[in-house]
């Protein structure tokens, strides 16, 4: 198992230097200059120049990768080009967000799709699973921002029942920050809720038919406990397996629910670099989203040995 | 018919209904059999007859939407049963009546500890506390002769082996005495030691609880071994019923003695030797190690064959029996270069082929063919089989009118119609395509034909014409044949030569009829002796 | 499974029941203010960007500001002599002065602040072309010495926009104007509460209760700056509709900047007023490249100038003629330059006079390269409607449409558009920093020192360095009459019309939000 | 091989025994089948509309997406344009309204269909052709498997939309830009799938057979292995166009998609996405044909699935 742990961490680390290398080359190759944008609207070609100096951005690109990889292997992600703070620190600022609406989506999505798959599964060929599959299949219809101004308009500006827009500190208490971040992450949870939902059907549906289903109803056990304790326990690899794939759905997710509310998480802090070219936050982010994926994706096969002990590593 | 107290099951006129626009109405039809306490009753029949879904029906566990009970009645101690609710159902299943099925790999919950599934049952049908029931479950284990039940309660059904799965199913079964236990082919699926183990403890337990079984097989050969009584079914019904001693000696309906006499004979027919013939295969030292994972696994390697040093003259058939992972399917791949041998030499003629390379494999290919085991897979589905068939020869440069119209004359060859070459293989029978497979593996005038258990899936009447087929074939193209088969009888009748292989190693290789006679090795006098049915003589009726 | 679903609903129930019950939140002190934009740069020096301009009013004082006439008044500045050579200035600061960590401002602290503003500032080195040497006399007095008379100290150290001359500390503005600051002390009416930024989220300003303002009302950044909050939220808030959704919740106080089109829903709210702080607005402008074919040519630049009109440029970004004004100053209607001269042909388009132009210039049908930005709400419409006029008027062109950080990266390409470069993009500038032509970028001729697209103009030269020189008011204004003539005539860019955008606040919780160019947060008071 | 699958082939063999006479009768069956299937009935309808406004768009009543009119910008849906349009007409209503620049959304909602599906269709061709090659070589050439999907690792492992974003600003918007930016990230996924068909596919006798009777790679992967993705990669295309065209709207509403000048339902409503409280029409239609478009795809995709593989839905 250790030596397991050690050979999967040691595999995640070409798998990382592909993509820190690929986005620097892509970055370089992109046409703005950071340069240009913080140089103001009104900045002079001078001003420009003199900044481009500065920033090392004069300099070769095989240089730039050089120092920038040598910096990346003593852990230093760099300075942000905006801010002056280290991209460590700014990241580490938009982590909570990011991750508080993370996690209550993935909890609202369990709690909502699970169940309604599982039943679809049990009932399916019925006006009850064709209402479940028929949400689903809306859920991947509508784009997310469509989602978000909808709930906004009925559950915050007509009902009152939520804030617009906004992050509260899990500090400042728990109502509050969990007030803030119920709209969010329902609109996030829609098209996520929608994928697990079919996939428990599927993997539950397949399980259905599996023979040890039929030993247990030969055993003379209850529906309930044939559903739940057979069926779902053995069609969860798959279920795991699409919620750690559909980490990088949400990744793409929250971006635009991040914008829509308000929210300062790092899906912002990556359109804001993105958009202003401030390589050094985005190479350190899209290697931290990287990274989270593929961590997720390692705790996922980590979680198969304990769903089912065939799996050991 | 018995007093009810001693009837355990009875079974009358019953009939299911197979959904509309099947070319059959009913999957069983007007059946009638009734089990005794105390008594193994074997319900035999090939593929389609419908034994399965008569055992279903009487669990109450046929598909839902598919199959009804339309008419008729099951009596278990003489409660009705079709009229049942589900309620009731569930409350007799495990407790009145219980079913161990053939894999006992699958029909287990892989994720949940075998302890555990015994317990459900006893969670479900009882009020026992938690220590009662641990007592009964180690009770239970102990008495289907589980090693070290304390351990093996808290295992998975991956750690065990199939013969202790099997008895984990059975344990299940019997834990809460019921009066009838339906096993559906238990042993199909297990090597041959095992299956002699497995029906052993089947007969003694029934006979110490009292309990009436159900049996279902395909295999004459057990139900020599265990049946009290036997009935057949043909087409969905029963066409004969009968003692054991009855049905096997005197058999009334035509059906039933065709399939009797189908049941190859475990002495080996006699058969000239062609020790002056060239030898076309001969392997030296050939040896497979498997290894797995690769950059970032550990590495782990399974020796799955070694020091194999075999060799086949023109117009033999050297047979390689053994049981599952004794390596003889390793040999037989690695001699048609399948996979590549990890160690020795194979000559085909004198030509080494074990060391070339892919590309020049190429050119040897056509002259060593295979047969696989599964006719329902050899086929690319998507294909006419004549496509199938002058695939070969037309890669060697053959003219497709050519291929074409010597696929049609290899049709008749094989017993089929040469017309049926624009057909698709869903279109024949797992006989038909294993005739199929063998008319391709011919196109290609090979001067070795590996079998690959090419008979093990097919039904018994089926499988005594596509063996006669083959060593027809055998002798009208004086060809080598390399015959792999876990079945001792087949190989009694196909085999000049015989290796009998175990864990990777030949343990015995000799004349056939030499090693039936008297063999040698321990492991083959062993697997001798196990054979189901190895006392009766098959297809020797008796007339009144 | 079935169980769950009730204690979901229970659990949803109860949240929503929280939800309906906890009360907007309590009326405190704080400022909760949408920006524009969010802070990125904390150097209104280094940058241009308005948001560290903005940031700079909060946290530095200037010497001069300017008021709602565009009249120059002393700020930091006690008084001020001009020797009668008008070569000498001597100013006196203000008693009383401090820096954020109490120690006092002198003029040590001023002279190095403006000569760092003067080296990177477009009207900060004009001035610094004069000036021959800056020193202090005392704590409280410095000197100016220029070489020859300038008429524009004062309106440069009262410049109200970007950059602004802010004071800073000695040892702040001793860093290379090639570096940004890493201090963030300032003497103004805010301290930058550094340790709760929160970079692309919030910025928060307390009050610096040492502040001593100047006891005349405020007007625009002169007069006494009286801070009657205890602090202000800078909010950065992507997304337009979530702002004015979040203004009429409440939840915030004020947006600095609400798309014209999102008005009309706030118009309909009794709790918001909308107001014009900045009379003078915000102008257009069309630039164009004279670097490249068809652009160097000034019959084809006139061609595009007759092509154009304000009309179509405004109403298809702004909408509401209520927040727009045709108006053919370039120096923006209602300030001391105004003039109409020579400008008439950027009010109407004259396609036929455009065709006749290229016809005559032979252009060959180059396409134009029209830069589009998608991302800055009130420019976005601006390509399309170039776009359809220039093709009326005989041209041909290429609209590419890119986000606003690529298009201020390649505005500064001096390629050839097929390599990268460009022929024409369109921005906007607020009134405040093109009043006169010094500060005005667009005016600069001065070829490769020029601003992007590069004119290159003697006589525009000449006439700009006259301006510089010229003390007298009127003579200014006639000076920069005949600039605006010549601009026209050699086009080194058009203006696009003058436009207005409130601020959006709520009237029933602020009072005494102050008219300028620049949001100022002091004098307002919250209830 | 499970004994329950034997219970069912006994039921299912005789079911199948039945529809199929011959080889006519066993490709019918499969449209038959198809044709009873209501989500690819319904499905395939609606997408059949689609197709049909797109390529007809210029005879649907439409005027030039692109023409624009300050002064008719923010109408409301069946405002009519008083005076002479562009075009000289007289008397235009603006069916759908106009957005803010005045242009007809009817007329950009309907011309926007085709970019739409052109977007949704040629990333799934491109990322099944692609995926479908890399695939067919990660499963079947075993050194270059490692190296392949180590790659489609890292692929994988960047967010789709970051990546999007960033491939979008590498060169100047444009439709060729955006098709690549979403195909990259969805083409890990094809190959996945196709790899692990191959996978299982080689493992089958027939191709083993086929191997031992001397057929060469480049025919063996053709004919024995390619019709087996078929089926699969149907049913996965759907799936991609439906999220291409999704992802086209996410990347307009951060303002990296397609230029607003080609009107496409997600520019369309990113644009109008600003004004959706007051004038709702610039989201809502083009929110229409995107959600039924997007429904029809997969409902198509869904009955696809069944009828074709319904084992699939997991391995997806």
């Amino acid at each position: 198992m250790y030596g397991f742990l050690m050979r999967r961490l040691a595999a995640t680390i070409p798998v990382l230097g592909m993509v820190a290398l690929f986005v620097f080359l892509l970055l370089r190759m992109t046409p703005g200059d950071p340069a240009a944008v913080l140089a103001g609207d009104n900045g002079t070609p001078q001003q420009i120049a003199e900044i481009r100096e500065t920033l090392g951005l004069n300099k070769p690109i095989p240089v730039q990768l050089g120092i920038w990889f040598s910096n990346l292997l003593q852990g230093d992600l760099g300075q942000s080009y905006f801010f002056k703070k280290d991209v460590t620190e700014l990241i580490l600022l938009r982590v909570e967000p990011t991750v508080a609406l993370a996690i209550t989506t993935l909890v609202i999505t369990v709690l909502i799709a699970v169940p309604i798959g599982v039943i679809a599964a049990y009932r399916h060929g019925t006006w009850l699973d064709r209402c479940v599959m028929g949400f689903s299949v809306l859920g991947f219809s509508v784009p997310v921002f469509v989602v978000g101004y909808i709930l906004i308009y009925l559950f915050a500006m007509q009902f009152k029942m939520f804030p617009v827009q906004g992050y509260k500190e899990l500090a400042d208490g728990f109502f509050p920050f969990i007030h803030r971040l119920i709209l969010p992450s329902i609109t996030l949870s829609v098209i996520y809720i929608a994928l697990i939902a079919r996939i428990t059907r599927a993997s539950v549906l397949e399980v259905l038919g599996e023979d040890y289903i039929r030993t247990a109803h030969a055993k003379g056990l209850p529906n309930r406990v044939v559903l739940l304790r057979h069926a779902l326990r053995n069609a969860a690899v798959p279920i795991v397996t699409v919620i750690g794939i559909g980490v990088a759905l949400l990744i793409s997710g929250v971006v635009v629910t991040e914008s829509v509310y308000n929210i300062p998480g790092l899906g912002r802090l990556t359109v804001d670099a993105v958009l202003g070219r401030d390589y050094p936050t985005i190479q350190a982010v899209i290697l931290v989203f990287s990274g989270v994926y593929v961590l997720i994706n390692f705790l996922i096969d980590l979680t198969y040995s304990f769903l089912d002990p065939r799996i050991r590593y | 018919m018995s007093m009810d107290t001693d009837t355990a099951l009875t079974v009358s006129g019953l009939t299911v209904e197979l959904p509309k626009g099947t070319d059959r109405r009913h999957a069983i039809e007007e059946i009638d059999l009734h089990v005794g306490r105390r008594e193994i009753l074997c319900l035999v029949g090939e593929s389609g007859s419908g034994k399965s879904v008569t055992a279903h029906s009487v669990m109450g566990l046929l598909p839902k939407d598919q199959l009804t009970a339309v008419a008729g009645s099951i009596r278990l101690e003489g409660e009705e049963l079709r009229h049942a609710t589900e309620d009731r159902l569930r409350d007799l299943r495990c407790t009145r009546m219980s079913m161990i099925f053939q894999e006992p790999m699958t029909a287990l919950n892989p994720v949940m500890s075998c302890g555990r599934q015994i317990d459900e049952v006893l969670q479900t049908h009882t009020s026992l506390d938690q220590q009662a029931r641990t007592a009964k479950i180690l009770d239970i284990m102990e008495q289907v002769r589980l090693p070290d039940p304390r351990r093996l309660f808290s295992s998975y059904p991956h750690q065990l082996s199939g013969g202790q799965r099997q008895r984990i199913m059975i344990a299940m079964a019997l834990v809460l005495d019921p009066v009838l236990l339906i096993a559906d082919e238990p042993t199909t699926a297990l090597d041959v030691t095992t299956q002699a183990q497995i029906l052993e403890l089947i007969k003694d337990l029934q006979e110490r609880h009292d309990t009436g079984v159900l049996f279902i097989t395909h295999d004459f050969g057990v139900v020599a071994e265990i049946a009290d009584r036997v009935a057949v079914m043909q087409w969905g019904r029963i066409v004969e019923q009968g003692t054991t001693e009855q049905v096997l000696k005197r058999p009334d309906h035509p059906y039933t003695k065709m399939l009797i006499s189908s049941v190859p004979s475990l002495v080996p027919r006699h058969r000239e030797t062609r020790r002056a013939a060239p030898v076309v295969l001969r392997t030296e030292e050939l040896a497979m190690t498997y290894s797995q994972g690769g950059m970032f696994q550990s590495k782990r390697s399974v020796v799955a064959a070694q020091d194999v040093n075999i060799e086949i003259r023109r117009g033999e058939t050297l047979g390689i029996v053994g049981e599952s992972g004794s390596g003889k399917t390793t040999v037989a791949r690695c001699i048609a270069r399948l996979i590549d041998p990890t160690g020795g030499r194979i000559y085909i003629d004198d030509d080494e082929i074990a060391r070339v390379s892919v590309g020049q494999m190429r050119s040897h290919r056509r002259r060593i063919q295979i047969v696989f085991q599964d006719p329902y897979r050899s086929l690319n589905p998507r294909r006419m089989v004549g496509a199938s068939i002058i695939e070969g020869p037309m890669n060697f440069g053959q003219p497709r009118d050519e291929a074409l119209a010597r696929a049609r004359e290899l049709m008749g060859l094989v017993q089929l119609d040469p017309d049926a070459l624009d057909r698709y293989p869903h279109q024949f029978s797992g006989g038909q395509r294993q005739r199929l497979c063998i008319a391709r593996a011919l196109a290609m005038e090979p001067e070795l034909l590996i079998a690959d258990e090419a008979v093990s899936a097919l039904d018994v009447s089926v499988q005594a014409q596509v063996m006669d087929l083959l060593d027809d074939i055998r002798i009208q193209l004086d060809l080598a044949m390399l015959f792999i088969t876990h079945d001792l009888r087949v190989a009694a009748q196909v085999c000049d030569r015989l290796a009998v292989m175990s864990a990777g190693k030949v343990v015995e290789y000799g004349d056939a009829a030499e090693i039936f006679a008297n063999p040698s090795h321990e492991y083959t006098r062993a697997l001798f002796s196990v054979a189901p049915g190895r006392d009766w003589t098959f297809g020797e009726f008796l007339t009144d | 499974m079935r169980s769950n679903l009730p204690i979901g609903l229970a659990a949803g129930a109860a949240l929503v029941a929280g939800a309906v019950m906890s009360a907007p939140a309590s009326a405190d002190q704080t400022l909760r203010v949408v920006m524009h934009s969010d802070l990125k740069i904390v150097d209104p020096i280094w940058t241009t960007a308005y948001m560290s301009r903005n940031y700079g009013y909060m946290v530095y004082d200037t010497l001069f500001a300017m008021d709602a006439n565009t009249d120059v008044h002393p700020q930091m500045v006690e008084s001020y002599e001009v020797s009668a050579d008008k070569l000498t200035y001597t100013f006196t600061l203000r008693p009383g002065l401090a820096w954020h960590d109490g120690s006092p401002v002198t003029s040590a602290d001023v002279i190095p602040s403006i000569q760092r503003w003067g080296s990177k500032d477009s009207m900060g080195q004009k001035l610094m072309e004069f000036v021959a040497d800056m020193q202090a006399v005392d704590d409280r007095t410095f000197k100016m010495v220029l070489k020859e008379p300038y008429g524009l100290v004062t309106m440069s150290l009262a410049k109200p926009s970007s950059n602004v001359p802010f004071i800073m500390p000695a040892s702040v503005a001793a860093t290379p104007s090639s570096e940004q600051i890493s201090e963030y002390i300032g003497s103004g009416p805010f301290v930058f509460d550094v340790e709760n930024w929160k970079p692309g989220d919030t910025v928060l300003f307390t009050r610096n209760d040492n502040y001593q303002p100047r006891s005349e009302s405020p007007s625009w950044a002169s007069g006494g700056k009286v801070v009657k909050v205890e602090a202000v939220e800078w909010l950065s808030v992507k997304d337009h509709q979530t702002a004015v959704n979040s203004l009429i919740e409440g939840e915030i106080d004020y947006i600095e900047s609400p798309p014209n089109d999102l008005l009309p829903l706030l118009e309909g709210d009794e709790n918001v007023a909308l107001k014009v702080i900045n009379p003078l607005g915000a102008q257009f402008m069309f630039r164009l490249n004279h670097l490249h074919p068809p652009f160097d040519n000034v019959k084809i630049r006139r061609a595009a100038l007759a092509s154009i009109n304000q009309k179509d440029f405004m109403q298809a970004t702004i909408g509401d003629p209520a927040y727009y004004k045709e108006c053919a100053a370039m120096f923006i209607c209602g300030s001391a330059l105004a003039t109409d001269a020579g400008a008439d042909i950027v009010l109407k388009s004259d396609f036929e006079l455009s065709k006749q132009l290229l016809e005559e210039a032979g252009y060959d049908g180059t396409p134009i390269v029209i830069m589009q930005s998608t991302d800055v709400n009130v420019l976005n419409n601006l390509g399309p409607v170039a776009k359809a006029n220039l093709e009326k008027g005989g041209f041909v062109t290429d609209l590419q449409a890119m986000d606003w950080q690529t298009l201020v990266a390649r505005r500064a390409k001096r390629e050839h558009p097929s390599e990268g470069g460009w022929n024409v993009f369109m921005t906007s500038w607020t009134a405040a920093d093109i009043l006169n032509p010094i500060m005005a970028a667009g005016f600069n001729a001065g070829c490769d020192s020029a601003w992007f697209g590069w004119p290159c103009d003697e006589k525009m030269e000449g006439l700009r360095d006259a301006f510089a020189r010229e003390t007298d008011a009127a003579k200014q204004k006639e000076i920069a009459e005949q600039i605006q003539i010549r601009a026209m005539e050699v086009v080194t860019h058009a203006h696009g019309g003058q436009w207005y955008r409130p601020v959006a606040y709520r009237s029933d919780r602020l009072d005494g939000v102050l008219d300028g160019p620049v949001s100022y947060f002091w004098n307002i008071s919250k209830k | 091989m499970s004994d329950l699958s034997d219970l069912r082939q006994e039921t299912a063999g005789l079911v199948d025994a039945a529809a199929s006479a011959d080889a006519a009768a066993r490709k019918l069956s499969v449209w038959r089948r198809l044709a009873r299937n209501q989500s690819v009935v319904i499905g395939g309808a609606a997408m059949a509309v689609m197709l049909l406004v797109a390529i007809m768009a210029p005879f649907l009543g439409t005027m030039d997406p692109a023409e624009i009119n300050p002064a008719w910008r923010n109408k409301v849906p069946g405002t009519e344009l008083t005076g002479t349009a562009a075009d000289g007409s007289q008397g235009w209503v603006y069916r759908m309204g106009t957005d803010t620049l005045g242009r007809d959304t009817y007329s950009r909602v309907i011309y926007g269909t085709r970019v739409s599906l052109i977007v949704g269709l040629s990333v799934a061709g491109l990322s099944i052709a692609i995926g479908l090659v890399v695939g067919m070589v990660s499963g079947y050439v075993r050194w270059l498997d490692g190296i392949i999907m180590r790659v489609m690792d890292g692929l994988m492992a960047i967010p789709g939309i970051l990546l999007a974003i960033a491939l979008v600003s590498l060169s100047s918007a444009g439709l060729d830009t955006v098709i690549l930016a979403i195909t990259i990230p969805e083409m890990p996924r094809v190959v996945r799938l196709v790899r692990s068909i191959v996978l299982s596919i080689r493992e089958e006798p027939y191709v083993e057979a086929a191997i031992s009777v001397g057929t060469r790679l480049p025919l063996l992967l053709i004919r024995h292995v390619l019709p087996n993705t078929v089926a699969p990669l149907i049913v996965m295309g759907t799936y991609i166009v439906a999220s291409a065209i999704l992802v086209e709207a996410i990347l307009s509403f951060l303002g990296v998609g397609i230029p607003p000048e080609i009107p496409t339902w997600g520019n369309i409503m990113a644009e109008g996405r600003l004004l959706f409280r007051i004038f709702p029409h610039n989201i809502l239609f083009p929110g229409l044909f995107l959600a039924v478009t997007v429904l029809a795809v997969n409902m198509l995709g869904d009955g696809l699935r069944d009828t074709l593989d319904p084992r699939l839905e997991k391995r997806m």
